[in-house]
């Protein structure tokens, strides 16, 4: 189900970037996708009724299908990241489209030829 | 040792964000760095890795050090030092070229698949960077999208292969029995994954925006992150995939090829028309890439060597004249030094004799007739008669046309660099063995994949 | 010195010789000619037989030979470029680039002796593409319309160019070897026809787009009518002939009539040849008839050049040993006289600044030399005896007419006759007629100018007499080829040239019309000479009514009353609405750079959806279509 | 229409998707043993031989109290933070240039100078209760990352929270801005220390990035080696930059 529903918001995601005029929006939908990718990715290293990788006092010790498999985790970690960067530059560079073509809107931009 | 052609550029990049005025001289001082230490470890002949943290593979990441990581290292390096050469071309986006020189370094020589995909995405927030100079910043943004999606999907396809294989080890994914539809839909997702960066068909859409939007981007991402983009390409199709997924790469890399030279003929602007020509190259190799056989690689990557060196001395020079010049008319009469560096390295990429380009594009139609593809060389023929129409027509533009009375400087940096390295083109040509080797070393290594396999999982132990 | 050493030690002379040049241009001309002096005297001392490498290439070797064939085009291509050099020392102070001209040139002259010593389709190529390249750098160098003619003339050859390189790898493929005697030897025992063809058509193509030959020969007008004037001379006289020479590779070097025995066509020809010979018929029809209606005197010699391209190609293709030996002896016969005619027009232009016809007139009086000149390369061109052309015509004619090809033979006769009109035109409207008052102080061309071309003259005069020197090593050539080896057709100790229904007699002949043209000239002396009548003696200024008027109204645009103008009105209107080929290629063109427009419409807008849009069908029809 | 076909070709692509799901192992039913991260589960990738994994000979570890013990090859408790630190550092080191990459280039792009007005007064809940927050947050921050070894969180989210609080800073006040050397050089030279961690490693043990401290006992604050010093060098940096972004949004270019 969890796959599913991210397949889904990547659906979601792609038909935003195809029917949206307003860059902020591709934007936006970008960032969909990359949360639906990370989604997928931590419910691929879910095992039922596993518990957060950490060793605390009530799950001292190691045994096989006690854990989720904690790899996803820090693979998502490091894609959020990643997803924020890119989001930063986006709008940065969004702000100086605005500025310069006077609109982010792709139907009112000026100037944008070729 | 190997290590270092990462830290050393990413150590210098954090020190120079607090020293700006040091940025210029450490992106230099990394380059050469990153040179010296490429040439005291000459041609390893066997597979090297460097595990990182000590972690054994397949459980750590590891870098990979072999006849063609090295290959691809010294290529990318080669133009990075070569661009910090150039102070004024460099201006403030030091520190951006040397995340950009680590990623790139990064990506080439790394084994894992997770941390190809982490230095992907550092290449391309890197490049949005450097392509947003002179306020090109639209189409900076659409790299950006267009980058973001391959990402995903490069990391989707990521992840495919670990639940499939249980580790993200290349060569541990390239020896494990992977069924076959889950090995459609990785390498279905890899080659759109990588299609952004290798500029095949339809996702090339960014390049004529970015390579023609300023005179810094094209230079660099035209010839270092286009050659670490499609040795990725050559590594995961060859050496890890053993040629699965070969038929899509091949089918879309023809129809780049002739679209991207058709989109070039009609160009009215020099940066673009190269840029387009840049991706029907980019075509030749993926398709040259996806026969797999040992020789075919190597000959793809002798060819995208001679194309980086021209389209390194095409993209200074002409980026050069489009930010000094309104009126291109005739404007070689006023710098014949640059003119005639263009005009070798654009016969070397139409592959006129006398010219690097002439050895790698005739080898190409050999190997491919005696593997009898007949459609092919047809094809490529095709494309270069078209490249005859404009790289013709560019030069008679430049030279011969009526000049105007404008004036710049002549680069003194620049026109020396383009000039060496148009005649290393000739070089290439008397003696292809310059390129040719090196090249035909790296095809051996990313065909060889049990050689691969063996020195990456069998050798355990941390090394320099 | 060895061959290879030569065109190597001369591609790096010819960079030199920029340098030189760009000190003093003339010392770079001068050099040049000495050069090129040298050559000469180089290539008739070489033996036939010698051969050198040039090193290797892909594992083949890459070899020079010299052979009969090389010997008689490397003649005869130096001929044409010495005295275009020996031209241009006076002749490139009209120019703008004089420097870059004198390195290209020399550029040039090791591509095509390259072409023509090489022994592997490689070699070939390589030199090929070299003489190709330097052309192609020259032609540009004219006036505003050359730029343009610089494109299309390397798009043009390179289209053939590459049909030979496919086809090159075709046979490398096949048969293992580059080596153009063995290819021939592995091509009589293939038993694939199909394949064979197709090797044959696909070399041939090179040959077919250089010498202007149908479906490529649009080129010809626009280059050659653009090119700087004296680079036309070499360009038609010379660069041309490269094509030739691949042509008479792929037809005679690889022995058609044996490869394609199964597949004969016409009286033992076969269809592939037949297939040639149709091209070349085609030419010489559409060569003719639009030389005719052409004002630029440049453009109609370039369709001259067509339409010779194309007695050239019937002769070789027919492989009948008269035929052959026509052919080939054509290739010298209009070298000669393309390269005088150019060069008169060049020194036309050098002296008026215009090519076209209109403008022109009565320059008999002020450049008689040049006139001279002019009316010998038009005797020799249009194949009237005693100037050589009509010996290969007649030769030509002969094979033909022997093989019952009367179709074909129609046309060579036609294109003959309207080689009479369209010779006669450039004649009439630049050197007879009425003088231009603007032109009323032009002088001769300096001697540098004049003796390229009168030397050339003299030869073409002499060979008419005595052809023996020239068909020697032509004989040389078809028996190099198996053509008919036992048969002699030139027979110099009885001055004769044994044909198939006769045989001619150049000196016999000669001295018929030395008897004529005295007894033509008593006449002349005897009767009253003509008086002369100055139509436009009236017209004090430019644009000013005339004095004089015709049919009640004053003239006030004396080009339409010019003697070219509508020169051959009536024939003109016979076919004034053909079908152009050049639109046809235009619009391949066309549909290539709308094809960009379409492409980047479609798939790279300005806009990131249109991105995804095509990313994600793109990911779909992999998905659906490969699994 | 647009629409219509955006639908479609949406469609199409989940469609695909969810074909691909097909080769994958079903929802909550991955099989950690067949994985690499069972052994990083249990802390004994030293004592396994590689070969032997790969080949199919997975080795599967047995039960074992790891939580406070000591010995292991890695000390962390959080499985995830010793995997992102140790077992695969070198990933975070790229994850920590990312964001360095795209702090450069957000500044490259925006360049501006002047501090960007609101143009109207916080008001007065925002600015009384930002003196009392603001505190309480950057300690919650540095504690995030203290503590990164040993419960959820580490140096990203941590970093994360102290550049909220100069956030806050500058929402409540608008001529608050933040001193760009100080950040740029904390940024700089934490980042440099990471990498300088790294090449320490590869002098003593051989290694990149090699953990070259002491583990310590799996589940006390002082443990897991360099795991929790690269925590704080990562918590600093992250800080440091994402304040430096908000402060470079917030700038906007004379004229």
């Amino acid at each position: 189900m969890v796959y599913i529903i991210s397949i889904i918001l990547v659906g979601i995601g792609v038909y935003g970037l195809m029917t949206q005029k307003n860059l902020f929006k591709h934007l936006i939908s970008l960032s969909i996708i990359d949360t639906a990718v990370n989604i997928f990715i931590v419910a691929t290293g879910y095992v039922n009724g596993g518990k957060a990788p950490i060793y605390t006092k009530n799950f001292p010790s190691f045994a096989i299908g006690r854990f989720v498999d904690p790899l996803p985790q820090a693979l998502v970690l490091t894609a959020i990241v990643i997803g924020v960067g890119t989001l930063a530059v986006g709008a940065s560079l969004l702000v100086r489209v605005k500025e310069k073509h006077s609109s982010i809107d792709v139907e009112n931009m000026k100037g944008v030829g070729e | 040792m190997i290590s270092l052609l990462i830290a050393i550029p990413l150590l210098l990049a954090f020190v120079s964000v607090m020293w700006k005025r040091l940025a210029k001289p450490l992106f230099f001082l990394a380059a050469v760095t990153n040179m010296t230490v490429l040439l005291a470890s000459w041609f390893p002949n066997s597979v090297e890795i460097h595990v990182m943290g000590s972690w054994k593979p397949p459980f750590g990441i590891n870098l990979v050090f072999d006849n063609a990581s090295f290959y691809a290292a010294l290529v990318v390096n080669f133009f990075f030092f070569l661009v910090s050469l150039m102070p004024n071309l460099v201006e403030s986006y030091g520190v951006s070229l040397m995340l950009l020189m680590a990623a790139a370094n990064g990506f080439v020589l790394t084994g894992d698949l997770f941390n190809s995909f982490v230095f992907m995405e550092i290449m391309t927030i890197t490049a949005v960077t450097v392509a947003s100079r002179r306020e090109n910043f639209y189409n900076a943004f659409k790299y950006l999208i267009l980058g973001g999606i391959a990402g995903s999907i490069y990391l989707l396809a990521t992840i495919f292969a670990y639940t499939a294989t249980g580790s993200l080890n290349m060569a541990h994914v390239s020896m494990a029995t992977i069924s076959a539809s889950s090995l459609v839909a990785i390498t279905t997702l890899y080659a759109i994954g990588l299609g952004v960066e290798a500029k095949l068909f339809p996702l090339n859409g960014w390049v004529s925006g970015v390579y023609g939007g300023n005179d810094l981007a094209p230079v660099i991402l035209g010839t270092s992150v286009s050659f670490a983009a499609l040795y990725m390409v050559g590594r995961l199709f060859g050496t890890v995939f053993h040629g699965s997924g070969a038929g899509v790469l091949y089918t879309l890399a023809l129809i780049t090829i002739i679209i991207g030279e058709v989109a070039a003929l009609r160009q009215q602007n020099l940066l673009k028309a190269f840029a387009y020509s840049s991706v029907a190259q980019a075509g030749v190799v993926v398709a040259m890439i996806s026969k797999g056989t040992s020789r075919a690689m190597g000959l793809a990557y002798f060819h995208l060597t001679n194309d980086a060196v021209a389209k390194f001395v095409i993209f200074l020079v002409a980026g050069f004249l489009v930010y000094n010049y309104k009126n291109l008319n005739g404007v070689f009469k006023k710098h014949k030094v640059l003119g005639a560096s263009f005009s070798m390295a654009t016969f070397s990429l139409v592959g006129f004799p006398l010219f690097a380009g002439f050895q790698s594009k005739l080898r190409i139609i050999m190997e491919l007739f005696s593997m009898k593809d007949y459609l092919f060389p047809a094809v490529m023929l095709l494309a270069t008669l078209i490249e005859v129409g404009y790289v013709v027509r560019w030069n008679v533009k430049l030279w011969f046309e009526e000049e105007t009375d404008e004036k710049a400087d002549n680069p003194i940096v620049a026109g020396t660099l383009a000039l060496i390295l148009s005649l290393l083109l000739v070089a290439v040509f008397i003696k292809p063995e310059i390129f040719l080797g090196g090249a035909m070393k790296m095809g051996n290594a990313l065909a060889d994949t049990k050689d691969y396999i063996h020195g990456v999982l069998s050798v355990v132990k941390g090394g320099m | 010195m060895a061959l290879s050493t030569l065109l190597i030690s001369l591609l790096v002379t010819s960079v030199v010789i920029y340098f030189i040049s760009k000190v003093s241009w003339r010392a770079g001309a001068i050099l040049n000619f000495l050069i090129g002096v040298f050559l000469i005297s180089y290539v008739f001392a070489l033996h036939i037989g010698v051969t050198s490498n040039l090193g290797t290439l892909f594992g083949q070797k890459l070899q020079l030979t010299w052979t009969h064939a090389s010997y008689y085009f490397s003649a005869v291509s130096l001929l044409v470029i010495v005295s275009v050099m020996l031209f241009a020392i006076k002749w490139l102070d009209s120019q703008k680039y004089p420097a870059a001209f004198n390195m290209f040139i020399l550029m040039m002259t090791a591509g095509s002796l390259g072409v023509f010593m090489a022994a592997d389709l490689i070699t070939l190529y390589i030199f090929w593409e070299i003489a190709v390249l330097s052309s192609m750098l020259i032609v540009p160098m004219g006036k505003k319309e050359s730029r343009k003619a610089a494109v299309i003339y390397a798009v043009m050859s390179a289209s053939g160019t590459y049909m030979y390189l496919y086809g090159a790898f075709l046979a490398f493929q096949r048969y293992g070897t580059l080596n153009i005697s063995e290819i021939a030897r592995h091509m009589v025992s293939d038993p694939s026809t199909g394949i064979k063809a197709a090797i044959f058509l696909l070399l041939a193509s090179a040959g077919i787009a250089k010498s202007g030959i149908f479906p490529l020969h649009t080129w010809l007008r626009i280059a050659h009518g653009n090119a700087p004037d004296a680079f036309s001379a070499v360009l038609s006289g010379q660069l041309v002939k490269l094509g030739s020479y691949v042509l008479m590779i792929t037809v005679a070097a690889i022995p058609s009539l044996r490869v394609f025995g199964n597949i004969p066509f016409y009286s033992g020809i076969p269809a592939t040849n037949y297939f040639l010979i149709a091209l070349g018929a085609t030419s010489i029809i559409i060569g003719t008839l639009m030389a005719i209606k052409q004002d630029d005197m440049k453009m109609l010699i370039a369709f001259s050049s067509v339409a010779n391209g194309g007695y050239i190609l019937i002769g070789i293709g027919t492989m009948d040993p008269m035929g052959f030996e026509g052919g080939v002896l054509h290739v010298f016969n209009h070298a000669i006289a393309a390269a005088v005619i150019f060069m008169a027009f060049a020194s036309v232009v050098y002296r008026t600044h215009t090519k076209k016809i209109s403008e022109l007139g009565g320059l008999i009086h002020k450049m008689p030399i040049t006139f001279l000149a002019y009316l010998f390369a038009i005797i020799s061109l249009a194949g009237i005896p005693p100037m050589s052309g009509f010996i290969s015509k007649w030769m030509i004619y002969q094979a033909l007419v022997r093989k019952g090809m009367f179709i074909t033979a129609f046309i060579a006769f036609f294109g003959s006759i309207g080689s009479f009109l369209y010779v006669f035109r450039p004649l009439a409207g630049v050197f007879l007629g009425q003088l231009p008052k603007k032109y009323k102080d032009v002088k001769e061309v300096p001697p540098v100018m004049w003796i390229p071309m009168m030397t050339l003259v003299v030869i073409s005069l002499v060979i008419g007499i005595w052809p023996f020197p020239v068909l020697q090593p032509i004989e040389g050539m078809r028996m190099d080829y198996g053509i008919a080896p036992t048969m002699r057709i030139a027979d110099s100790s009885h001055w004769l040239i044994k044909g198939f229904s006769g045989s001619w007699n150049p000196v016999l002949v000669f001295n018929l019309f030395i008897i004529g043209f005295v007894i033509a000239y008593i006449l002349y002396t005897m009767f009253p000479r003509p008086k002369k009548v100055d139509l436009l003696a009236p017209h004090k200024e430019e644009g000013a009514p005339i004095n004089i008027y015709t049919g009640g109204e004053y003239i006030y645009t004396p080009e339409l009353y010019h003697y070219n103008t509508k020169f051959y009105a009536g024939f003109e209107r016979m076919y004034e609405k053909h079908p152009s080929w050049e639109k046809v290629l235009e619009m391949l063109a066309k549909f290539f750079h709308d094809l960009g427009e379409w492409v980047h419409g479609w798939f790279f807008r300005p806009s990131p959806s249109a991105y995804t849009f095509w990313v994600s069908l793109t990911i779909l029809i992999v998905f659906w279509v490969r699994w | 229409m647009r629409r219509f076909y955006a639908i479609l070709v949406a469609a199409g692509l989940v469609y695909m998707l969810f074909m691909f799901l097909g080769t994958i192992v079903p929802y909550g039913k991955a099989d950690v043993a067949d994985r690499v991260s069972a052994h990083f589960l249990a802390k004994d990738v030293n004592s396994i031989s590689p070969t032997k994994w790969v080949e199919g000979d997975k080795q599967v570890p047995h039960s074992e109290r790891v939580y406070g013990r000591k010995g292991f090859e890695d000390g962390s408790a959080n499985v995830v933070t010793s995997i992102v630190v140790n077992y695969r550092s070198f990933d975070t080191l790229g994850e920590v240039t990312v964001l360095f990459a795209s702090a450069v280039g957000v500044g490259l792009i925006l360049g501006g100078t002047r501090r960007m007005k609101y143009g109207r007064k916080p008001n007065f809940i925002l600015r009384v209760s930002t003196g009392i927050l603001l505190p309480l947050i950057i300690l919650f921050g540095i504690y995030i990352f203290v503590h990164g070894h040993l419960t959820p969180g580490g140096g990203f989210p941590g970093g994360t929270i102290i550049a909220a609080a100069v956030l806050l800073l500058y929402l409540s006040n608008e001529e608050f801005s933040l001193n760009m050397i100080v950040s740029k050089s904390l940024e700089g030279s934490m980042g440099s220390l990471y990498v300088i961690f790294g090449l320490i490693g590869l002098a003593a043990g051989g290694a990149f990035l090699f953990n070259f401290l002491p583990n310590g006992v799996v589940g006390s604050l002082f443990s897991a080696g360099v795991v929790p010093l690269v925590y704080m060098t990562i918590g600093l940096k992250v800080g440091s930059e994402l304040s430096g972004v908000v402060a470079e949004i917030h700038e906007e270019r004379e004229g």
